[in-house]
């Protein structure tokens, strides 16, 4: 099971126009965006303003872009404790991102949920879950919610390479076939679980797309690095649940710059892989090819810059929120706000 | 009144609230067509359809999962794990999942479910099918746990579980669906949280649940004729909330304390109730806090062996004599 | 989901020599005995002698003889509450597998088990268990035991086919193909769960074999009411598995004549479907067959004899043999004996 | 003696073992090559090899299916399951199955496995990854449930373990890896059940377990310094088997019990303990059964609000003072 994967390809679909620039530019806005928060978390664990764990999708931008600028605003998304991007791209605010993450009152939760736990309702960013498997079922009810209250609501559901070993993925995805559900899993496939090769561990090359037909799909593998193909994969599964057509279980390889967490330095991973994937950094690649397809550089400058000063004042802000009140600790157990379980 | 069995009201309370609210859905294993592997739910899928009353794979994860997700998200789903034991295999969506998100998301999410269940002995299933596992659910922090003894209770506490904006787990004594009682026509729900005094006495307090309570009442009967002990004997009804005021008062009054229960002895809820008297009665008690429970083991499936494991009635009188004695 | 299963082909095999008559004799004893036992616990509920719930494999005999016969004595069997014939073709003796139906002292377990545990470890029938999955990645691990113990003995787990949409299928399967285990699975798939159709709640068409290439695996489809196909697959599997091959995934498709359990009729199945099924019932069917091929009839007519006087003995022990003494529920909790969690 | 962190002790006290019996052999998800991700298992793989020192996928049934058949079948397995909070996703296997196939069986089975897990809060991990859930455990009988305090009882409880004929479920403090203590150098191996007076006092009993015993301690110090109380102060160590004469006799020399305990609130091993006590120690008590618990809410992953909400010192000493005063 040593052996290497084969190099991604896009799935065969049919033909599309070409992206048109302005939605070019969106896409390489979210992950500029995205690259420079979770550079930023890392810089604030560096400076010890981040206690906890946190676990970094830098390198995996390609798939939350895609898949946030392709989605409608009213989809729901459900991720996992690598979460920050997929969260972000929903159109939640730096600012309440990294205050979680440092547990202050800024926080999109106040220090309640923390990294692992991002959850913003009202983008429709139904929460990031932290024990592996779960939140594939979870996305598959509300896909079934959705089609029964009859909103052509897409539910998306992201997730690893490694969460295609647990029970709960194949539950979900036989349950979420036999049921039509408007439900898209989103396998990005990183090469790695925490520190363990998912070819080591797994009876199949590919750990999503050789399982489709498990449960009677089509197998889509695609280069998760390329954003491109990311969203022009993500318009068509969205669509093909939006009207009906049931689930889609996409694969996207893609790689994680950095260890599994913060605790991690990923010594485990060849030095020629590493660099191997550096180079196919999804960000500085899809500038590349903007400027290719004659897209003005100074278009391109003005969104780093752009998302560079975001990212300070979200940083300024956040930072100089003050602690939670240790109150909130007592509520929200239960619907009436408190903790009371005793009349 | 209409005289209905534990499990007919558990198919009218269901039928009552999704009457009500369109957006009362109902999933499980053989719940549709065939109406319940318990029968519990005949009828159901003809009246409200497929699209409201849908049989699943034997999948639990996916059962609980695809539940709490349409709960976020505007319905309020009624699931069926066909035996409590089967909890063990879906345990991360209940403990982990439903019962923090709330808490989690600093109250963005609300989770109003509802999941019945088969629980408890005497049916001579066997250790995996047999267990009462209320206090499981007891432990976690975020979940209501309710437990009826009556067909009354059956009907209006899963309405107002249905009702009720927090998941709530709705444990069914499969022992007794076959046991009749008086159950109010008509609409019927009854408040969560508030335990039920169906005795007075002045000697000691037995606090039962579910099949226990049939089995208190017996012992309370015999200990009055037999002994001369006169027994109080609560129904708990709602583990979560806990009605504390009603167990202490009615502790307060006699001065002792025996709590009967079917789950194995260890961190049960009799536990949970014991110590909560022993710090907050601990200067109006009379004598030792007693809990009468099934022994510390898996149940047997033979008739002679689990009978002779679970509380009857009579080691329940033996208890309180040994106490009050 | 409503389609009827396409009818059940022998996988591709190597060809084989002929079934020896002596091994076809044994084939036939061995299912004849299972329908005796079977059909006399029927009657023992009828008679109010088995109190619990019980569940009848009638009508499947055909796949656990054909293992049975085909089986080394240490090999190792887990099966389901399902698992009358799994357990007694290992060797077990039929009052003490009645005896335990009736809860009673002569039964394999003096009650404490019950119709859904029967376990004889002594004769590698490793348990019969009642909650679905569970027993798939038991059975990987007593074949992980064998392998590490290097004692070429096979694990052999039975299920059905709505097992295969539970998660610890999926994860017992995965493990099973990584670490090359001496285990084989095998599905019967009698067409229903319960009191639902298997077609009703699963994504493809044959639950089992058309997921094993999500596990890498070949896909094995036979039909489960052929003994003969049953026993050289099994032979097959087992060699492969004692050889170092690796695990086996097998589809044996057969029908149950009666109800799910003691409590049901079955009348969730069309009159057609059962009379097709009655017709294709494998005891007398191989019968036909084996006279055919030149068995003297009256060989046959031995085994039938000699059968019924087996189970009409086994009836008799079991059902005088007294209740357990009820200290027996206090033992054994624990390996010291007892039940005594304080000290 | 050699100063080890508590981490070591886990690595000694595993690799202590496998020299000894071939047959033990070790499973979980990161556990070999990088040594785990709490690094307990560091170096294991290059002494034992990799039939013995295995890495498993994210498959926590399987691991733990794998655990029991192998322990039917002649091994001695030590399952990893990384975080406690992830026996959710298999309690099947812990709870239906290797709880309770020896008495199923009759006896015909023997279960001599291991599974060692993280357990706990206060390293900022949030509500999924920081529960204590040995009263999970301790709630199903055929467990054997042990959490040690201090790296020579890591050492020690862990050989004695997995030299156990029974299930053990053994439960690793995780916030606790990093602090050091001393250990025995060579064999060493602690008797299981036996609970550990680590302090005399005479006014009250503190019972407390894994990183409530430091806090207990602290705790006792401090109400003999600035409050004059002399506390007692017992480390469990073992939930099943429960020293019950240890808890007993101290608690009938001082006459008052506070136990502490890192569960949210309802039906922790503290409320079985208490319960134990206020039944058989009833006539020995000058004051009621005091508990300090983790509120009965699920832990918030910023540090200031985890710290509010675990028992603290401060808040055993408040305990305590209000008792006792
Ligand atoms: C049930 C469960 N088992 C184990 C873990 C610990 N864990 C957290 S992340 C992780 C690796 C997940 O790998 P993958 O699915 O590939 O996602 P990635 O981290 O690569 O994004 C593991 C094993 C967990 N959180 N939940
Ligand atoms: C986890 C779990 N869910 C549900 C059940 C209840 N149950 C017992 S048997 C059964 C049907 C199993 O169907 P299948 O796997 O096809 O086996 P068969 O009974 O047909 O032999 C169900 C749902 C169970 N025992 N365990
Ligand atoms: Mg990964
Ligand atoms: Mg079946």
């Amino acid at each position: 099971m040593a052996a290497k994967p084969k190099r991604a390809a896009a799935a065969k679909r049919k033909p599309q126009p070409a992206i048109d620039p302005a939605t070019r530019l969106k896409l390489y806005r979210t992950m500029v965006e995205c690259r420079m928060l979770e550079k930023r978390a890392h810089d604030l664990f560096m400076q010890n303003l981040i206690k906890g764990t946190s676990h970094l999708a830098l390198g995996q931008e390609a798939v939350a872009a895609g898949f946030g600028v392709a989605m409608r605003e009213d989809d729901y998304t459900f991720c996992t404790y690598r979460g920050h991007n997929h969260t972000y791209v929903r159109g939640v605010s730096m600012t309440a991102i990294l205050g979680e993450l440092m547990g202050n009152s800024a926080g999109l939760m106040r220090g309640k949920g923390g990294s692992m736990h991002l959850t913003s309702v009202e983008h429709g960013a139904m929460g990031s879950y932290a024990i592996i498997g779960a939140h594939l079922p979870i996305a598959a009810g509300a896909a079934w919610s959705a089609q029964y209250r009859g909103t052509e609501q897409v539910s998306v559901c992201f997730f690893g390479d490694g969460t295609t070993n647990i029970g709960a993925f194949h539950e979900a995805l036989n349950f979420a076939v036999i049921w039509k559900l408007p439900v898209v899993f989103v396998c990005e496939n990183n090469l790695y679980m925490e520190y363990t090769s998912i070819y080591d561990v797994t009876a199949v090359r590919n750990p999503a797309a050789d399982r489709a037909s498990a449960y009677g799909l089509e197998p889509i593998l695609i280069d998760g690095n390329d954003v491109d193909v990311v969203y022009e994969t993500a318009v068509d599964a969205l669509e093909r649940a939006r009207s009906g057509g049931g689930p889609s279980l996409i694969e996207a390889v893609t790689y994680r710059h950095g260890g599994h967490s913060r605790a991690d330095p990923g010594k485990y991973r060849p030095d020629d892989e590493v660099q191997k994937w550096l180079g196919r950094d999804p960000v500085p690649t899809y500038r590349k090819r903007l400027l290719q397809l004659d897209i003005d550089e100074q278009d391109l400058e003005k969104i780093d810059t752009e998302s560079l000063a975001m990212i300070d004042e979200a940083t300024e802000t956040a930072r100089n929120a003050p602690l939670p009140d240790v109150d909130i600790a007592w509520i929200d157990v239960w619907a009436d706000g408190g903790a009371q379980w005793r009349n | 009144m209409a005289q209905l069995t534990y499990r007919e009201a558990v198919t009218e309370g269901l039928a009552q609230e999704m009457r009500r609210d369109r957006n009362v859905v109902f999933l499980g294993e053989d719940v549709a067509e065939a109406g319940g592997v318990f029968k519990t739910t005949v009828g159901l899928l003809e009246e409200f359809g497929p699209d409201r009353v849908r049989d699943t794979p034997i999948s639990e994860q996916a059962i609980l999962g695809a539940t709490m997700g349409a709960a976020m998200t505007g319905l309020k789903p009624v699931a069926e794990i066909m035996f409590s034991d089967f909890f063990a295999v879906c345990w991360d969506i209940v403990a982990n999942q439903i019962a923090k998100t709330r808490y989690m998301t600093d109250g963005q999410t609300n989770l109003p479910l509802v999941i019945r269940s088969g629980n408890g002995g005497g049916a001579r299933f066997g250790a995996q099918h047999s267990q009462s596992v209320e206090n499981w659910a007891m432990a976690i922090p975020g979940l209501k746990v309710v437990a009826p003894a009556k067909p009354a209770d059956v009907k209006g506490l899963l309405a107002a579980s249905i009702r009720d904006p927090d998941p709530v787990l709705f444990f069914e004594q499969k022992s007794m669906y076959g046991v009749k009682g008086e159950v109010p026509d008509g609409e019927h729900v009854e408040p969560l949280g508030a335990a039920k005094v169906l005795r007075n006495g002045s000697d000691v307090t037995i606090v039962a649940l579910a099949l226990m309570v049939p089995r208190a009442l017996k012992a309370a009967e015999e200990l009055h004729a037999e002994h001369g002990i006169s027994a109080t004997v609560v129904d708990v009804r709602s583990l979560v909330p806990l009605d504390t005021q009603t167990i202490l008062s009615e502790v307060a009054k006699t001065g002792r304390l025996v709590t009967v229960e079917e789950n194995p002895r260890l961190c049960g809820w009799g536990a949970e109730i014991a110590s909560i008297v022993a710090e907050e009665l601990f200067w109006d008690l009379d004598g030792p806090i007693v809990r009468v429970t099934t022994p510390h083991i898996p149940l047997a499936a033979a008739d002679s062996l689990e009978d002779a494991m679970l509380p009857s009635a009579d080691k329940i009188v033996a208890s309180v004599t040994e106490l009050v004695d």
